[in-house]
C-alpha cells in the first residue's frame, strides 16, 4: 500500500505539469489582446501596450511564455498577474473562503444525499421516494443562474433569515445560504447514485443473513448495507469537491464572495494567463489529492479491492 | 484498516470539515454600525496609484485621499481648489500653477510643486507603463519619455527613453511650477482636474522614479481622508478623517469603500441597509428600485454617451443616406423608457450635454423616428438585406440591442441580428482588419468636460476610438483650430461647426446619454453624484 | 406439439433480457407517463409549428410584459416577444444541445471509465490522471475558448456549446464507471468468462458492462438534466448560444434579470425544462430498473 | 461455553414440555404481477430436541420459503403468510411482535444458508460478523465478543482461528466459509438449527465433513436440526425423519428407514427410483416425467396427479388427499398409498 501511495504522489507531479501546460495552452488559444482586455473599453496608448507586452512576453510563442512561467514557478515565484498583483497574494486571499464554502456545501449535500438516498431506497416507489426524486430533479433542472438570485431575494432580502451577501471572512452563518445554494448543484446526482446503490445491495444475500441474525432493521441498513453501497457516493464526493471550488462562479457573484470561482472568471475575461494558471495549478492539486483519498477509501470500504 | 465502524470515519470527516468551515469567522462585525461613517459600494479598483488609475472606482477612492488642483462649478467651468491661481501666458502654451500654502500629506510632509512634477514625470515615463500616461501627452518633452517602436510589431524594439524628466515641467519655487505644452491648448485648466494629476509624497518613492513597494496598498495623499489600515483586495478600503486637513472639511468622519464583484449583490445590500450609497444601480434592478428605495432612488447627469458606429470601410455603408435611413428607423424614446426605464435619455447630437457648447438636437431630422420615410430612403439607396449589430457580451447590452434590432426589422422590413462578441478586444481586432461585423455598439466617458474630448477621440481621423474608418479633413482642421483658439468661447464655435459636418455625414447613430442612477440607505442624506459618477464626500451626511 | 403433461399455463416462449424488460416496462405507470412526456417534448423540438403558428422572433417593445392574449398563452416577455412561441421553439435547441452533449460525454466517460477500471495499472494511472487534468480545466475557460474559436460568423453557437458541455462534463460519469468496473472486475463470473476464452472487449462490454451500468445510467440521466440547465448558465455568462438562436437557457438567462417584476417569462421555460429533465430521468430509471435483473 | 448461556426468558408463555417446533397447516403466498404464487399450501411438521428432520423436494417446491417463514425473514410484500401456525415451545411465533420475534432469531432458532460467499457480508471481517451477535444479543464487550468468536471458530475446526479472525470472507475457501456460517448460527446456542441446503455448493468430500460437523455439534447440544435439501444421498445417513414436499405441501412424512424401504407416496417412490445406483450402471436413468407445476396455477386435487403413474379419477378432484396414517408416526397424502406400499 505504501508503494502505491508513493507511486501516486510521483504521478501527481507529472499531472501537475501536464495540467498547467494544458491550461496555459487554452489560455494562449484564448488570448487576443490582454492589454485591451485589461483596459476594458478605454483606448490603450501605444506606449502602454508596448511596455506591458514587453514585461509579460505577450508577443512570444506559447512555449516560451510557458517556459518563463515555469522557470519562475520553480523558484517559488508565482509571478504577477497582468493587473500587477502578486499571484501568491491573490491565492491567499481567495482560497480560504472557497475552501470553507465548498466544504460546507459538500457536507450538506452528502448528508442529505446519504439520508434521503438510503431512506428512498428502502421505501422504493413510496410517496417519499418519488417526492424526493421530484424535489432533487427540480433543484437540478433549475439553473444556478435562477436559483442563486431567487434564494438571495427570498431568504436574504424578503425574509431576512440570512444576510444578503457575505464577505471574504464572512461568518459561518453568513456562508450558510450560499453553501445551501451550491449544495443543490451536486445533491441530486449524489442522492440518485446512493439510492440506486443501496437498492441494489438490499437484494444481496448477506442482508438476509443479517436479518436472520436477529439484527434490528436500522443496524442492517446503516451498518451492513451502507458500507457496501458507499463506493459510488464516495467517488462523486471526490469529484464534486473540486467542481464546487472552480464552478461556484455564479454563486460567488450573486453573494459577492471573492472566491476562486470569480477570480478565475476575471482572469479568463482579462486573458490573464499567469493568474488563471496559478489558480488552476492549485485546483488540479486539490483534484489529485481528493482522487487519491477516494481511491484509498475504495480499499478501506471494500477489502476485495487491493492496491499493490 | 480504517476501523470497523464506517460511521466513526464519516463523523470524523464531517466534523473536521465543519470545523475548518467555521474557524475563519474573522471580523464579521457590520461595517456600517460604527458612528458617523458611511459605506459606499465600488468595484475592485485595478490600481490605486493616481497615474495608473483610470477606472471610476479608483477615481472615487483617490478623490477621498487627495485634494484636486481644479474642480468644476455648476456651469462646468474649471475652478481652482488645491491650486491658488492657474494663469496662462498668451498663446495658450505656458501655464503657471501656484499652490495654496500650508497643505501637508498624511505623513506630515508639506505639499510642494516638486511633488506634482515627480508624480507627472513618473506617470509619463514609458517603462512605468502607467494607465493614465496618455493624459500627459500634451506636455512638451512627453515624446522623449515615450519613444515609439519604429516598425510597429516588427522585430526592432523601441529605443530606451533617454531621460525620465519631461522638459515642459519647470519648478519656479516651492509652491509654483510651470507647464509648457507642445502645442497651444486653451482648455488645459479643465484637463488637470482629473485624478491622474494628483501629487505624490517623497515617501512614495523608494529611489528616484521608483515607487516604494506596497505604497499602492497604503497610499499617502493630501486629501480630507487618510488610509485606515491597508487596501484589503476584493473586500474593502477604509479611510478616516485627516485631523489637520487645511481644505474644506467633510461632514462624515470616515468612509468604508466596500468592494463588490457584482452590482446586483451591492443592490441587495443597499435594500438591506448594509450599504449606504450605490453610485450605479444596475439596469436589472431599475424595475424594483422605486418600490424598494422610494425617494432615496435618484438620478443626476453624467458623461456617458452611447452610439452605434457604421463600418464606413464596407461598401454597403458608404452611402450617408443609407446611414440616415437606419438612424431614422430607431425609436430612441421607446427604448430609453421601456428598456432603461428612464435611466437614459434619447441622444440627438454627437456630444454629451455635460460639455459646454452642446446644442440640443444638432443631428436634426435623421435622428427623428420616422419609419415610413426611413424605409423609402433605405430602399431608394439600396440598403443591405441584412443588418448586423455587434456588441461585446460582457457589457449587458443584449437587451437594448435586441430591442433596436426589432425596431429596425419592423421599420425597414429587413432582417436584423444582434451579434455577440465575447470580448471588446476581439471586436476591435476585427475592425482594424476591416472584417464585416456590421454595425458596432460603442460608448464613451469623457476624461474632461470639453467638446474636444468627444470630437477628437471619436470622430478625429486618428482618434483613439474612431473604429469606423470615417475621416474628414475639414472636420479635423476645424477641431484643431478650436483647440488653438484664443478663448474657450472661440473654441466652442469652431467645434460646433465641426459637429455640423457630423450631422451631414452621420458616421455614427447617436442613441442615448447616460445618467448616474444611484440610491442610498436610510442612514445618510445630502447624497450627490457628480459628472464623473463620484459621490460628493463633502456634502454627504449621516442621520443621527 | 407441446408435451401434454406440461401444465398449459407455463409460458414456453424463449425468455430474453429485453423480452423480460419490455414485459416489466409495459406494466410500470412511470414508464408510460415519462415516455409520453418525452415524446411530447421531442415532438415540440422537431415540429414546433404543430403547437404554435406565432413567429418567436416577432417582438415589439410596446407589448412588453403584456398579459396572455389570443395565441400567446403565456403572455409577453421583456422584449415583447410571445413567451409561448419562444418556449416551444426553444425546445429544439435545448434538447439538441442537451442530448448531443450528454451522448458525447457518455461515450467518452464510458470508454475512459471502462478502460481505466478494467486494465488498471499504468493505463488506469494515465487515464485517471487525464481525468484529473480535465477536471482541473475551469468550465468557463473551456466555454470561452470553444465559443470564441469555434463559431464562425452567423453560426448560432450550438456546436460550440455542445462541444463545451460534451468535452467537460464526462469526468464524473467516467469516475463512477471506473469505480463500478473496479468492483465488478473482482467478481467470479468475470473470471469464469475469461476462463471461457472471452476477449477483453467481449469481457468488458458483454459481461462487466451490464453489471456496472446501473450507477452509470443514473449519472448519465442526471447529466442530461444538468446539461440542459447548464446551457442557461453559459448563456448567462455570455458564452452560450449566439445571434437570434432561441433556447430555454437563453430565455431563462434573459428573464432571470427581471424575475421580480415579471415572473411569468421565467417560470414557463423553467417549468418546461424541469418537466423535460423529470421525463428523461424517470424514463432512464424505469428502463434501468427493467434491464437490471438484480433489481427484479 | 455455558457462562454466556444465560437462559433469557425470550418469550412469555414458553412451555418446556411442548414440542420444540410445531408447524401446522402453514400457507404462504407471493403476490406478484403475474398472479398469486402459492409457495406453501398447508405444510405441517414437528421437531423434537436432538432430532434431525429432513425436508426433501425439488427446487421451487417451497422448502426454502417455509424455512424463511419460520425465521420470520420473509419479505412482505411480496411474501404473505396467509394461514397456519409456527409454534416454538407452544408459542405461535406468527402472533409475536416483531421486536420480541427478533430476540428469538439466532438466539433460539438459527439458520444457515446455501452459498456462504454471498451470504457473508464481503466488507466486514469474519470476526466482526461473529462478534456482532454477542454484542447485539448479549451486550458483550468488544473483547469478550472477540474471544467468544475465536472460540467458535475453533469449535467448527477452522485452523489458526486467532489469526484468521481478522480475515474477510473472500479469503476463505467454500468449506471454510460454510464452517463460519455454522459458527455464526451456533453462536448463541440455539435450540433449533435450520440448514437450507448447507452443502449443495460444496464438493462431496467437504460435504461429508460439514455434515459430520453438524451431526456432532447437534449431539453435543441436543439441538433440533431441520435439514432442507434435494439430495437423497445426504439425507440417508443424517436424518431421523423425512418430510417430502411437493408444490408447497408435505406429501409424505416418515422415519428415514421406512421411507427408503417402503415409500408410501408415488412422488417419493419416483424420487427414490431416480437415484443413480452402482448396480444400474450403464442403464438409462429413470426420471420423473414432466415439470413441477407453476406455483401460480397448482392443479386441483393431488398436485402430483399429472405426473403420477397411479393417478385415477379421485386424485384429480378437490379436496386434495388428506394425510392418511400409513403407520404409527407415519403419514402420506395419497388416496392409493396402499397400492404404492403394496408393490
Amino acid at each position: 500500500m505504501f508503494r502505491y501511495i508513493v507511486r501516486r504522489l510521483l504521478q501527481m507531479i507529472l499531472t501537475f505539469f501536464g495540467a498547467t501546460f494544458v491550461v496555459f495552452a487554452l489560455m494562449f488559444a484564448n488570448q487576443d489582446d490582454p492589454v485591451q482586455a485589461l483596459a476594458g473599453e478605454k483606448p490603450v496608448s501605444a506606449s502602454l501596450r508596448e511596455a506591458l507586452t514587453e514585461r509579460y512576453h505577450l508577443d512570444e510563442g506559447l512555449l516560451s511564455q510557458y517556459w518563463y512561467y515555469m522557470s519562475n514557478l520553480l523558484t517559488g515565484d508565482l509571478g504577477e498577474s497582468i493587473s500587477g498583483r502578486e499571484i501568491g497574494t491573490l491565492l491567499e486571499d481567495s482560497w480560504p473562503v472557497t475552501v470553507r464554502l465548498s466544504l460546507m456545501a459538500l457536507v450538506i449535500a452528502a448528508a442529505l444525499a446519504l439520508g434521503a438516498g438510503v431512506w428512498s431506497a428502502i421505501r422504493r416507489g413510496s410517496v417519499f421516494d418519488n417526492g424526493i426524486l421530484a424535489f432533487t430533479l427540480l433543484l437540478l433542472a433549475l439553473p444556478i443562474v435562477v436559483l442563486a438570485p431567487v434564494a438571495q431575494w427570498i431568504f436574504g432580502m424578503e425574509l431576512g433569515w440570512f444576510p444578503a451577501t457575505a464577505s471574504r471572512n464572512a461568518s459561518f452563518y453568513a456562508l450558510l445560504l450560499p453553501a445551501l445554494v451550491l449544495a443543490t448543484t451536486v445533491v441530486a446526482t449524489q442522492l440518485r447514485v446512493t439510492r440506486t446503490s443501496v437498492a441494489e445491495n438490499l437484494r444481496a444475500d448477506y442482508v438476509r443473513t443479517a436479518r436472520a441474525k436477529g439484527l434490528a432493521p436500522r443496524r442492517v441498513i446503516w451498518v451492513h448495507v451502507l458500507r457496501n453501497s458507499l463506493i459510488p457516493l464516495v467517488t462523486l464526493i471526490g469529484v464534486d469537491l473540486g467542481v464546487l471550488m472552480s464552478g461556484a462562479l455564479v454563486t460567488e457573484g450573486v453573494f459577492n464572495i471573492p472566491g476562486v470561482g470569480s477570480k478565475l472568471a476575471q482572469g479568463i475575461r482579462t486573458e490573464d494567463g499567469p493568474m488563471v494558471v496559478g489558480f488552476v495549478s492549485v485546483l488540479v492539486i486539490v483534484f489529485l489529492v481528493m482522487n487519491l483519498v477516494v481511491d484509498l477509501l475504495y480499499a478501506a470500504l471494500d477489502p476485495r479491492i487491493r492496491y499493490e | 484498516m480504517l476501523g470497523k465502524r464506517p460511521w466513526r470515519m464519516a463523523a470524523i470527516a464531517a466534523a473536521i470539515s465543519l470545523l475548518v468551515a467555521g474557524c475563519g469567522s474573522g471580523d464579521s462585525e457590520d461595517p456600517t454600525a460604527a458612528g458617523n461613517t458611511v459605506v459606499i459600494g465600488i468595484s475592485e479598483p485595478q490600481h490605486l496609484l493616481p497615474t495608473n488609475a483610470t477606472d471610476s472606482s479608483s477615481a472615487q477612492v483617490l478623490n477621498s485621499l487627495f485634494y484636486p488642483l481644479v474642480t468644476f462649478d455648476a456651469e462646468k467651468n474649471p475652478v481652482e481648489v488645491a491650486a491658488e491661481k492657474i494663469s496662462v501666458a498668451k498663446g495658450n502654451r505656458v501655464w503657471t500653477i501656484k499652490l495654496k500654502p500650508g497643505f501637508t500629506f498624511h505623513n506630515g510632509e508639506p505639499v510642494t510643486a516638486q511633488n506634482y512634477i515627480d508624480a507627472w514625470n513618473y506617470g509619463a515615463y514609458k517603462p512605468n507603463a502607467q494607465g493614465g500616461g496618455y493624459f500627459f501627452d500634451r506636455i512638451a518633452g512627453y515624446a522623449d519619455l515615450n519613444p515609439l517602436d519604429p516598425d510597429g510589431d516588427g522585430p526592432e524594439k523601441a529605443a530606451e527613453p533617454t531621460t525620465n524628466k519631461m522638459s515642459g515641467l519647470k519648478k519656479i519655487d516651492d509652491l509654483t511650477f510651470q507647464v509648457t505644452l507642445s502645442a497651444p491648448f486653451a482648455s488645459f485648466k479643465s484637463v488637470i482636474a482629473y485624478s491622474v494629476f494628483f501629487p505624490l509624497p517623497k515617501a512614495a518613492f523608494s529611489s528616484d522614479g521608483v515607487i516604494a513597494k506596497g505604497f499602492e496598498e497604503n497610499l499617502i495623499g493630501n486629501g480630507p481622508f487618510k488610509m485606515k489600515g491597508s487596501w484589503v483586495h476584493d473586500d474593502k478600503i477604509v479611510v478616516e478623517k485627516y485631523a489637520d486637513f487645511k481644505g474644506v472639511v467633510p461632514k462624515v468622519d470616515g468612509v468604508t469603500w466596500k468592494i463588490y464583484g457584482d452590482q446586483m449583490a451591492a443592490y441587495a445590500d443597499l435594500v438591506d441597509n448594509n450599504l449606504d450609497v450605490q453610485t450605479t444601480i444596475p439596469t436589472d434592478a431599475l424595475a424594483n428600485a422605486p418600490a424598494d428605495l422610494g425617494e432615496r432612488f435618484q438620478k443626476s447627469e453624467n458623461s456617458v454617451f452611447e452610439f452605434i458606429g457604421f463600418p464606413t470601410f464596407l461598401p454597403q455603408y458608404k452611402n450617408p443616406n443609407v446611414r440616415k435611413a437606419i438612424s431614422m428607423a430607431i425609436n430612441r424614446e421607446e427604448i430609453a423608457s421601456q428598456i432603461f426605464l428612464g435611466s437614459r435619455t434619447a441622444a440627438k447630437s454627437f456630444v454629451s450635454p455635460v460639455v459646454s457648447g452642446y446644442r440640443e438636437n444638432s443631428c436634426g431630422e435623421p435622428c427623428e423616428y420616422n419609419p415610413t420615410k426611413a424605409r423609402e430612403l433605405y430602399q431608394q439607396n439600396g440598403g443591405p438585406k441584412e443588418i448586423k449589430i455587434t456588441y461585446n457580451v460582457d457589457g449587458g447590452h443584449k437587451s437594448w440591442v435586441d430591442a433596436t434590432c426589432n425596431q429596425i426589422r419592423a421599420s425597414l422590413q429587413v432582417n436584423c441580428i444582434g451579434e455577440q462578441e465575447p470580448k471588446f478586444a476581439v471586436m476591435q481586432d476585427k475592425l482594424q482588419k476591416h472584417q464585416d461585423i456590421g454595425l458596432i455598439r460603442l460608448g464613451w466617458i469623457m476624461d474632461y468636460p470639453l467638446m474636444e474630448n468627444y470630437l477628437n477621440p471619436l470622430y478625429g481621423t486618428n482618434g483613439g476610438s474612431n473604429y469606423y474608418g470615417w475621416s474628414s479633413a475639414a472636420f479635423d482642421t476645424l477641431v484643431k483650430e478650436g483647440s488653438k483658439a484664443a478663448t474657450p468661447e472661440a473654441s466652442i464655435k469652431k467645434w460646433q461647426e465641426a459637429e455640423d459636418i457630423l450631422a451631414e455625414e452621420m458616421p455614427v447613430i447617436p442613441l442615448r446619454y447616460g445618467q448616474n442612477v444611484y440610491g442610498y440607505s436610510e442612514r445618510v442624506t445630502n447624497v450627490e453624484v457628480d459628472l464623473f459618477s463620484r459621490v460628493n464626500l463633502y456634502e454627504l451626511e449621516t442621520l443621527a | 406439439m407441446s408435451d401434454p403433461t406440461l401444465p398449459a399455463t407455463i409460458d414456453t416462449r424463449p425468455r430474453s433480457l429485453s423480452g423480460d424488460a419490455w414485459d416489466d416496462l409495459r406494466h410500470s405507470k412511470i414508464f408510460w407517463v415519462s415516455s409520453g412526456l418525452a415524446l411530447l417534448i421531442l415532438l415540440m423540438a422537431f415540429f414546433p409549428t404543430l403547437f404554435t403558428s406565432a413567429n418567436p422572433a416577432d417582438c415589439t417593445l410596446s407589448r412588453q410584459y403584456a398579459g396572455p392574449s389570443g395565441g400567446a398563452l403565456f403572455g409577453f416577455d421583456y422584449q415583447g416577444c410571445d413567451v409561448f412561441a419562444r418556449t416551444i421553439h426553444g425546445a429544439g435547441n435545448s434538447l439538441w444541445v442537451g442530448l448531443l452533449a450528454t451522448l458525447l460525454a457518455g461515450v467518452i466517460g464510458l470508454f475512459f471509465g471502462m478502460a481505466a477500471g478494467y486494465f488498471g495499472g499504468a493505463v488506469d494511472a494515465i487515464l485517471s490522471r487525464g481525468i484529473d487534468i480535465v477536471l482541473g480545466i475551469p468550465f468557463l475557460l473551456g466555454a470561452v475558448v470553444f465559443s470564441g474559436r469555434l463559431s464562425g460568423a452567423g453560426d448560432d453557437g450550438v456546436t460550440a456549446v455542445t462541444l463545451t458541455l460534451g468535452l467537460l462534463t464526462w469526468t464524473s460519469a467516467a469516475r463512477v464507471m471506473r469505480s463500478s468496473v473496479v468492483a465488478a472486475k473482482g467478481q467470479d463470473y468475470v473470471a469464469a468468462a475469461r476462463m471461457l476464452g472471452a476477449s477483453p472487449a467481449r469481457l468488458m462490454f458483454r459481461h462487466i458492462l451490464p453489471n456496472a451500468f446501473a450507477p452509470f445510467i443514473v449519472v448519465m440521466a442526471l447529466l442530461l438534466g444538468a446539461n440542459i440547465a447548464a446551457e442557461a448558465t453559459l448563456s448567462f455568462l455570455g458564452v452560450g448560444l449566439k445571434g437570434d438562436a432561441i433556447s430555454w437557457g437563453v430565455q431563462i438567462a434573459e428573464a432571470q434579470k427581471h424575475a421580480r417584476v415579471a415572473p411569468a417569462p421565467l417560470i414557463w421555460p423553467s417549468t418546461f425544462l424541469a418537466a423535460t429533465v423529470l421525463a428523461f430521468i424517470m424514463l432512464g430509471d424505469a428502463v434501468r430498473d427493467a434491464f437490471d435483473p438484480k433489481l427484479r | 461455553m455455558t457462562d454466556i448461556k444465560a437462559q433469557l426468558d425470550v418469550l412469555p408463555g414458553l412451555d418446556p414440555r411442548a414440542p420444540l417446533l410445531q408447524v401446522n397447516d402453514l400457507h404462504v403466498e407471493f403476490r406478484t404481477r403475474d398472479g398469486v404464487a402459492k409457495a406453501v399450501n398447508g405444510a405441517s411438521f414437528w421437531l423434537n430436541p436432538g432430532e434431525t428432520l429432513a425436508i426433501l423436494g425439488e427446487s421451487g417446491c417451497g422448502k426454502s420459503v417455509t424455512a424463511q417463514a419460520i425465521m420470520g425473514i420473509l419479505e412482505t410484500p411480496p411474501g404473505h403468510i396467509t394461514r397456519g401456525e409456527i409454534r416454538y415451545r407452544g408459542v405461535d411465533l406468527l402472533k409475536v411482535r416483531e421486536a420480541e420475534r427478533r430476540r428469538v432469531r439466532a438466539n433460539r432458532v438459527a439458520m444457515i444458508f446455501q452459498d456462504a460467499l454471498s451470504a457473508l457480508n464481503p466488507v466486514y471481517t469474519v470476526g466482526f460478523q461473529l462478534a456482532e451477535l454477542f454484542r447485539v444479543h448479549r451486550g458483550a464487550s468488544r473483547a469478550d465478543a472477540k474471544s467468544r468468536a475465536i472460540e467458535l471458530l475453533d469449535q467448527v475446526r477452522i485452523p489458526a482461528a486467532k489469526s484468521r479472525i481478522n480475515d474477510y470472507p473472500h479469503q476463505f475457501s467454500g468449506g471454510m466459509r460454510q464452517r463460519v456460517m455454522i459458527a455464526m448460527a451456533l453462536a448463541l446456542d440455539p435450540e433449533v438449527l435450520i440448514a437450507d441446503e448447507p452443502t449443495t455448493a460444496l464438493d462431496v468430500t467437504v460435504q461429508a465433513q460439514i455434515m459430520g460437523l453438524l451431526a456432532e455439534l447437534q449431539r453435543q447440544r441436543n439441538m433440533g436440526l431441520i435439514l432442507i435439501t434435494h439430495d437423497m444421498g445426504v439425507v440417508a445417513d443424517v436424518a431421523d425423519r423425512i418430510s417430502v414436499m411437493y408444490a408447497g405441501r408435505i406429501v409424505e412424512e416418515a422415519p428415514v428407514y421406512d421411507i427408503y424401504a417402503r415409500p408410501a407416496h408415488p412422488y417419493t417412490r419416483a424420487l427414490l427410483e431416480s437415484i443413480p445406483r452402482l448396480d444400474l450402471k450403464g442403464q438409462q436413468l429413470t426420471a420423473i416425467r414432466g415439470l413441477p407445476p407453476a406455483l401460480t396455477a397448482i392443479p386441483a386435487g393431488c398436485a402430483f396427479h399429472p405426473r403420477c403413474g397411479y393417478a385415477k379419477e379421485p386424485c384429480r378432484q378437490d379436496p386434495a388427499p388428506p394425510a392418511y396414517a400409513v403407520a404409527p408416526r407415519r403419514t402420506a397424502r395419497c388416496h392409493f398409498f396402499r397400492e404404492v406400499l403394496g408393490e
